[in-house]
């Protein structure tokens, strides 16, 4: 494994630099809005927190790291930061393929365009879409996360950002129970599917869903995307480890232990084969850990999509 | 364990981190049981370290602490409600902490 | 419905009815040919069937032809007897006969549900005249009634014999209560506060005294011990031997007040010595615990000062004054306490060492996890500078909040550290002179077996409860004990607070360790036992017990040696027919009516009323007959 | 009994006991040994509680039934006691004479109890096969029954979701007992004081999702095993329910319920290791050659003769770990796998397979006063106690009582002094304020 | 049914707090046995002498099975002592020629249906095999039996 403390270090000095933990400009990794009509005036903002967006460059990262982790040339990782000749965007927009930026893209879009069908009130400012911070947090930087925290908090703030729809279990959490606790702002959060609108349209599908930990035991979010399946007629396929139990994919461990990583991707991979049905992840990280370990996961969003 | 390395005036020490409810811990293994990390006896392991306030032993593994996943399940079905995920994250700082004051142990 | 009567010449007039069960007998049994057959046998004069002998047209007809005089004694021929014997029984009494003149035959569980065709009739007629046979033979019994005076003795004044106290003079009955001390309250007055609702002790005990005290139908007798006992259920004699005090501390003028760490003090301490009797109908047990005494040198008792037990250091915690300053021993601030679990309790053979007398306490204490936990948590809420580390085996906080107890106590800190049997914490003197002065080792199983090091300025033990010493009154009253030295139930199960001696009941931890509601309860069972024996004035028993035939009896003894009940049998004098003959005597309030004393006596002069051996005979000769 | 009257029928008595358990049947036999009358109401069709369900008792391994019997027999033909079973409390009210005033519902056995006789006839001819809950689901009954051979009263009662209404149970009745149109009916129980032995339920398995919420075969609740050890259980002799195999290791998991605030559920529930205990000692008998597992937090073995007979356990090769189970799974080789941690010096996280898993439930209050009742709940959903450590049968309504598992759980013991007292402060209350 | 017929009769000494109850509970379950098999109730069989049993065999009753209460008799002491006894009235039967196999001690409760018709299969096997008890007997019994 590596060693957190550098790899912590290494984040903090992105963050401080770009705004986000992967060493690229914001609006390098921020583009999916492009090809979407701006919605820039609504009640609620929808905030991606970047989540998304980034996938396609962790997957690279955590591809080099998977090579050298436990190997003699792991410990030159502390020296990162030093060399940030892989990390700089110009390194980023050559070495992520063109297909995973917008396979990740499109998730956005969809999400975009369940707003859209379900009449939500919203908006989006890609100025305003930042990252939260909490990979600081859960690696245990407190003092960097709160230093973020309060950057975002209080941009949001000043430019009259009130309500929040976020996209991933992970910006969720942090803007709904950390930024409070640290910052001492409050938003109001709500999730994409908190604002889908029941279509009345039908299908006969069968799926499996792979419940993030977060919306399961952090959030208590995870009957909702039960009931919209269910809703739409859509037969899911309960696994014995979901919800409010559900197992996690090991995506967090993916930048200290890919290996570590692996093992755990591995016994929940194999949970989920059991259902017998394409599954659907909610999260950035699980849907990306899933697609490497060969499972055709789609998001949420995107299968919602072609119902609402 | 040498007496020295024992101090019961840690959870003093770790409030500044923040750590809950896990001195609550009664030590029945099921955090062990349902991490999905599957290893040794992690993450009782440093919730009794904690306990006991080894911190020299919670010093000497302090990278299984970042295998934590943050995935919340022990904390879930911890029996005592002693949130052991809550604890881990609390350790990571007071480790950095740590490191940050003497970068060089 | 079938009726066969004639004319018998027996001095014995038999009905016999038997029921069709509404099918249930007569698809598988011949009713009325059953009826036919029986109705010629000796003895019989009247045999008749119903659809419905329990139904009230069917006892009718039984009481009809009792009142009549047709018949002195009846046998019903139906289902199983624990459904209906009582139910006839009871129309004998209605119909003003003996009802003990009844004889029941099973006809329906033991015959027409589990045999078929001619076999079934066949069968069914046997049991009848099997039954028939042991009516002829039956006698009017009679309950037998023993004056009870209504008054209650209660050895103990802890709050078991308090409570039972309280309870009876409530009922209206009259209670002398006999303590040992001068004092009231037991060792719930040696406790500060209760685990774990936080009640104070003196409280608990002052306000149940009291009420005692001042209850006109009680008669407490402190520095009292009971000296001689004799009687049986209703009326006892017990000799009582009053003061002087036994207290072993300067006497204490006052009375009605509650000392601190003693008890609340009945009346005046010094007391003229003076011996007097106490007539009673029931006693109740009330003689309590006392605390394991640590041998020397176990877990450094006797050997450093700085280890005491748990009732030390709880008065010491109390008398601490409150507020300022840090624990403190000799006049060292005290910053770790070890506190070690099942001193003196759960005991393992083979592990442990016996005792001088070769007695091990097997048993679990029961309260001393809960007390632990209380004393652990009152250290660290008012002392949060001192820390406490408590060395377990399992923690038992059993009982209700119990367990809220120990949450509470790890919330605040307290360490644990659990230990097996095999390996129990070691005390030692901390080499080290700028720390505590001891410390205890363990290989802490919870720390994956590692030896673990724990400093302490002072070791608490938490020692179990043992008996107290009876063995007086268990001499006196043949008191059962069992295996754990504790006062033996009848039953451990459904009758805790009975003992085999009739009239005698046990209340609180001369049974078995409890905590201070558990011995309230078990105050209030056995007052409620004393009370339902002294309800009536009089208690009634099963009438089925011994009885000698003074004709046949020899007195050779061999019934007295054969009885299992202690003093059921005796041999006596007597004057028969002018000659001073000894013989054996039945003690109908002992006697359980067993039998044991019926197979051994060669005269054949002891039966069991209502179960005689000429009557078993008289019904293996009818089944054994071929029809 | 209560007949068929239009009018609400008001029966008098001295003291109402609510629940014909064991706790039940000991206060209301304390009670009428000192001549008060007592009405008993259970809701079941039989008395007995849970106690008559069991296989065998703790320490003695005394038959269950055998010493049950005797009690529900003594009650059932005391002169004092009158028992209205298969009745359902509505409410228990104060009038203006400070009476309680006890609503009462008869609910329809569709058989009647008067002229029923228990022939059973009925039984013999329904057509209809169904899971016998008194033998844990794994034997059958039919939609018209006697509960269990020893139930009191032995009266039918017809199952109206299951029955077809063939008619075949009427035509067969002798006494002409069954009646498809009863209908419940309402009665009154005036009494001056009242006790509450309603007892307790165990937590379905089904809220255990880390055990398998029910899901996993051959994985049972300790009251099933108890069928399964009883000299007349479903099978005669131990087999494991999936396949009727006779299962050669068997785990006890407890706590799988109690002491855990994850399950709602944070304190002891009290009988557990000792139930555990004594079905491994009964288990080690009927199946000499299995491994007997028990995993544990803390063994508490604190009643009278109990550790001695966990040491015993011990010593017969009964297997103790410490550890909690974290989860439960079912496998393609038929066994259930669980993991726990072994805290032993090189141990960490295990996963063992086991033949048949039997859980320690926790134990849930078996009545809920909301509503009907001016009695309090504790925090853990019991009836609270007013004076715990010195009259712990008061509760704080006057005149009411508790015993038993009613005010938190409690082994068998326990709840007969407990109902001791009870039925003394009842006596003492109804001699306060003089009798009815 | 002809073997039971051949059969000779058998008497069960059944105790009324457990064993009598236990084979009501076999009626109950209409679980069918021989019916050469008498039930007769006693509140604890301690109280039958040694030649009580004798004296049934001479009266032609084939075999004996006493269903006692085994340790959990309510009388305590007394199964132990009828366990005595009954190694004396094994003697006495070997004595008088008689197969001891006619007697049994069991203990039987309120609910063992199964073992209830396990003895009582068991004891038919063994009355059918040996015949009545007049055949058997050899010598004449002693005078302290009479």
């Amino acid at each position: 494994m590596y060693d957190p403390n550098n790899i912590i270090q290494l984040i903090a000095s992105n963050l401080r630099k770009t705004g986000n933990p992967f060493g690229a400009s914001n609006s390098v990794i921020n583009s999916w809005w492009k090809t979407v009509p701006l919605r820039r005036q609504g009640d609620a903002m929808l905030f991606t927190g970047l989540m998304y967006q980034s996938i396609p460059y962790i997957e690279m990262t955590t591809e080099w790291l998977a090579r050298y982790e436990d190997t003699t040339l792991a410990s030159y990782f502390r020296y990162g930061k030093l060399t940030p000749s892989f990390l700089v965007s110009l390194g980023f927009r050559l070495l992520v393929p063109q297909i995973q930026k917008r396979r990740f893209n499109a998730i956005l879009n969809s999400v975009y365009q369940v707003l859209t069908n379900s009449n939500t009130d919203f908006c989006y400012r890609p100025e305003l879409d930042f990252y939260s911070g909490i990979l600081l947090h859960d690696l245990g930087d407190s003092e960097g996360f709160a230093r973020h925290a309060a950057f975002v908090a209080k941009t949001l703030k000043a430019n009259g950002i009130r309500k929040l729809i976020t996209v991933d279990p992970h910006t969720t959490y942090a803007m709904k129970v950390l930024y409070p606790r640290v910052t001492g702002e409050s938003f109001e959060v709500r999730t994409w599917f908190e604002c889908v609108a029941p279509s009345g349209k039908s299908c006969a599908g069968r799926v499996t869903l792979h419940d993030p930990c977060f919306y399961g035991r952090y959030l208590g979010l995870s009957d909702l995307p039960y009931k919209i399946l269910d809703d739409l007629g859509v037969e899911c396929v309960r696994i014995r480890n979901s919800g409010e139990f559900t197992n996690c994919c090991g995506g967090p461990a993916e930048s200290v232990s890919p290996k570590l990583n692996r093992e755990v991707l591995d016994r929940r991979v194999e949970e989920l084969n059991s259902a017998n049905a394409p599954v659907l992840a909610m999260c950035p990280i699980c849907l990306g850990n899933l697609l490497r370990a060969g499972i055709p996961a789609e998001d949420f969003s995107t299968f919602v999509e072609r119902y609402v | 364990m040498k007496m020295d390395l024992i101090d019961p005036e840690f959870p003093k020490t770790l409030e500044r981190f923040g750590a809950g409810s896990a001195f609550e811990c009664f030590n029945c293994g099921s955090c062990v049981a349902v991490c999905p990390l599957v290893s040794g006896h992690f993450p009782r392991k440093m919730i009794r370290y904690a306990q006991l306030g080894a911190t020299e032993k919670i010093l000497r593994d302090a990278k299984d602490l970042w295998k934590c996943l943050h995935c919340g399940l022990c904390s879930r079905t911890c029996p005592r409600g002693a949130d052991p995920g809550e604890l881990i994250l609390s350790l990571r700082r007071f480790t950095l902490d740590h490191w940050k004051r003497w970068p060089n142990v | 419905m079938k009726r066969v009567t004639k004319v018998v010449s027996s001095d014995s007039r038999v009905g016999v009815y038997i029921c069709h069960c509404g099918g249930n007998i007569s698809d598988h049994v011949d009713v009325n040919a059953v009826c036919e057959k029986i109705s010629n046998l000796d003895g019989v004069r009247t045999a008749k069937t119903n659809s419905f002998m329990c139904s009230d047209p069917g006892q009718e007809m039984i009481i009809e032809d009792l009142r009549s005089g047709e018949i002195d004694r009846v046998v019903v021929a139906s289902c199983a007897p624990s459904l209906h014997e009582a139910t006839f029984r009871n129309a004998l009494s209605r119909a003003g006969v003996n009802p003990y003149l009844y004889e029941h035959a099973n006809i329906r569980e033991q015959v027409s549900w589990v045999h078929h065709g001619e076999a079934a009739t066949l069968k069914a007629e046997r049991l009848i005249a099997a039954a028939v046979a042991k009516a002829r033979l039956l006698k009017p019994l009679d309950p037998i009634r023993i004056e009870a005076k209504r008054h209650a003795t209660i050895i103990g004044g802890g709050i078991a014999g308090l409570k039972a106290a309280k309870d009876l003079s409530s009922r209206g009955i009259e209670v002398v209560l006999i303590e040992k001390s001068p004092f009231l309250g037991g060792w719930t007055a040696m406790l500060d506060t209760l685990a774990p609702t936080g009640e104070k002790a003196a409280d608990l005990v002052s306000s149940l005294a009291r009420e005692v005290l001042e209850h006109p139908l009680v008669t407490i007798h402190s520095c009292s011990q009971v000296t001689g006992f004799e009687g049986s259920v209703g009326s006892f004699r017990l000799e009582v031997q009053k003061g002087p005090s036994d207290s072993g501390v300067p006497p204490v003028k006052d009375r009605g007040i509650f000392i601190p760490f003693r008890g609340y003090l009945p009346e005046e301490d010094e007391q003229p010595c003076k011996a007097f009797v106490v007539e009673t109908g029931v006693i109740v047990i009330a003689t309590g615990f006392k605390p394991y005494h640590p041998k020397n040198g176990e877990y450094g008792f006797a050997e450093f000062e700085e280890v005491v037990t748990l009732p030390r250091f709880i008065r010491m915690l109390a008398e601490r004054d409150a507020g300022e300053g840090p624990l403190s021993i000799g006049g060292k601030e005290i910053k770790n306490i070890a506190m070690i679990h099942c001193v003196g309790s759960r005991h393992i053979p083979g592990i442990h060492e016996e005792d001088e007398s070769g007695k091990l306490n097997e048993h679990c204490s029961r309260n001393c996890c809960s007390a632990t936990l209380h004393a652990a948590r009152l250290v660290r809420d008012r002392f949060p500078g001192t820390h406490v580390f408590e060395f377990y085996r399992d923690i038992r906080t059993y009982g209700r909040f119990q367990e809220d107890l120990y949450s509470k106590a790890s919330e605040s800190n307290v360490i644990f550290l659990r230990f097996e049997p095999e390996s129990p914490p070691v005390v030692s003197r901390n080499p080290r002179a700028d720390g505590s002065s001891l410390k205890v080792a363990v290989n802490d199983t919870l720390t994956f077996g590692e030896r673990v090091e724990v400093p302490a300025d002072l070791v608490v033990l938490s020692v179990g409860m043992q008996p107290s010493d009876v063995s007086d009154l268990i001499e006196m009253m043949k008191l059962p004990v069992g295996a754990d030295g504790f006062l033996q139930e009848i039953h451990p199960k459904l009758r805790p607070v009975e003992l085999s001696v009739a009239g005698i009941v046990l209340a609180g931890t001369c049974q078995a360790p409890m905590d201070t509601g558990e011995a309230s309860a078990a105050g209030s069972a056995a007052a409620v036992k004393a009370s339902a024996i002294l309800a009536k004035g009089y208690v009634e028993l099963d009438p089925f017990i011994a009885e000698v035939d003074l004709e046949k009896c020899r007195g050779n003894g061999e019934c007295v040696k054969a009885c299992l009940r202690q003093g059921a049998l005796y041999l006596k004098d007597f004057d028969l027919h002018g000659e001073k003959v000894r013989k054996a005597q039945v003690d109908p309030v002992l006697c359980t009516g067993c039998g044991a004393c019926v197979a051994v006596c060669p005269e054949n002069a002891v039966d069991i009323r209502g179960w005689t051996i000429s009557q078993y005979e008289a019904m293996v000769e009818a089944i054994a007959r071929e029809s | 009994m209560n007949a068929e009257k239009s009018t609400m029928q008001i029966f008098k008595f001295d003291a109402i006991v609510i629940g014909g358990g064991i706790a039940g049947l000991q206060s209301s036999l304390d009670l009428a040994d000192q001549g008060f009358k007592v009405a008993v109401v259970e809701r079941d069709a039989t008395i007995g509680g849970k106690m008559i369900r069991l296989s065998k008792v703790f320490p003695t391994l005394d038959c269950s039934s055998c010493i049950t019997t005797p009690k529900m027999a003594a009650a059932a033909h005391h002169e004092n006691i009158t028992i209205f079973t298969f009745c359902e409390l509505e409410s228990i009210e104060r009038n203006t004479d400070n009476h309680f005033v006890v609503r009462i519902t008869q609910k329809p056995r569709y058989v009647d109890q008067d002229k029923c006789i228990g022939c059973r006839k009925c039984e013999y001819v329904c057509p209809i096969y169904l899971p016998d809950s008194e033998q844990g689901g794994f034997s059958a009954r039919k939609a018209i029954y006697v509960p269990f051979s020893n139930a009191v009263p032995q009266i039918a009662l017809r199952d109206p979701e299951n029955c077809l209404l063939c008619g075949k149970c009427e035509k067969v009745c002798p006494t002409r007992a069954v009646d498809f149109f009863q209908e419940p009916e309402e009665f009154i129980v005036e009494s001056r004081a009242a006790i509450l032995a309603t007892g307790f339920e165990m937590m379905p398995l089904e809220k255990n999702v880390q055990y398998g919420s029910g899901q996993i075969p051959d994985v049972i609740t300790a009251l099933q095993m108890e069928r399964l050890l009883a000299p007349h259980g479903p099978y005669n002799r131990v087999l494991r329910p999936s396949d009727g195999m006779e299962p050669e290791s068997v785990a006890f998991i407890q706590c799988a319920g109690s002491r855990d605030k994850s399950l709602g559920l944070s304190y002891c529930s009290r009988v557990c290791c000792m139930y555990s205990i004594k079905q491994a000692m009964l288990l080690s008998g009927a199946l000499p050659l299995a491994d007997i597992t028990v995993y544990y937090m803390d063994i508490r073995a604190y009643g009278k003769g109990y550790e001695q007979f966990f040491q015993n356990s011990a010593a017969m090769g009964v297997q103790f770990v410490k550890g909690k189970v974290a989860f439960l799974n079912g496998s393609d080789g038929g066994k259930v796998k669980l993991r726990y941690e072994s805290q032993e010096k090189d141990g960490g996280v295990q996963t063992a397979e086991h033949d048949l898993v039997v859980l320690s439930l926790g134990l849930l209050p078996g009545w809920n006063p909301d509503g009907k009742c001016g009695v309090s709940p504790a925090s853990d959903g019991f009836i609270s106690t007013v004076l715990p450590k010195s009259a712990p049968a008061l509760t704080d309504m006057e005149g009411l009582f508790v015993a038993g598992a009613a005010s938190g759980p409690k082994d068998i013991v326990d709840t007969i002094v407990e109902a001791g007292a009870a039925a003394m402060e009842a006596s003492n209350y109804l001699g306060r304020t003089g009798r009815s | 049914m002809l073997a039971t017929q051949k059969a000779g009769k058998i008497l069960i000494l059944a105790t009324e707090s457990c064993a009598y109850p236990g084979a009501n509970a076999v009626g109950q379950a209409h679980s069918s046995y021989p019916e050469n098999v008498f039930i007769l109730r006693t509140r604890a069989p301690v109280l039958f002498p040694e030649r009580f049993y004798i004296e049934c065999f001479e009266k032609g009753i084939s075999g004996i099975i006493i269903m006692s209460c085994g340790v959990e008799c309510p009388y305590h002491g007394a199964y132990e002592v009828l366990a005595r006894r009954i190694d004396r009235v094994f003697e006495m039967m070997r004595k008088r020629g008689l197969d001891p196999t006619r007697l049994r001690l069991t203990a039987i409760c309120t609910v063992c249906t199964r073992a209830f018709l396990k003895e009582v299969q068991q004891m038919n096997e063994i009355v059918t095999k040996l015949g009545p008890p007049a055949a058997e007997r050899t010598d004449t019994p002693p005078a302290e039996a009479s």
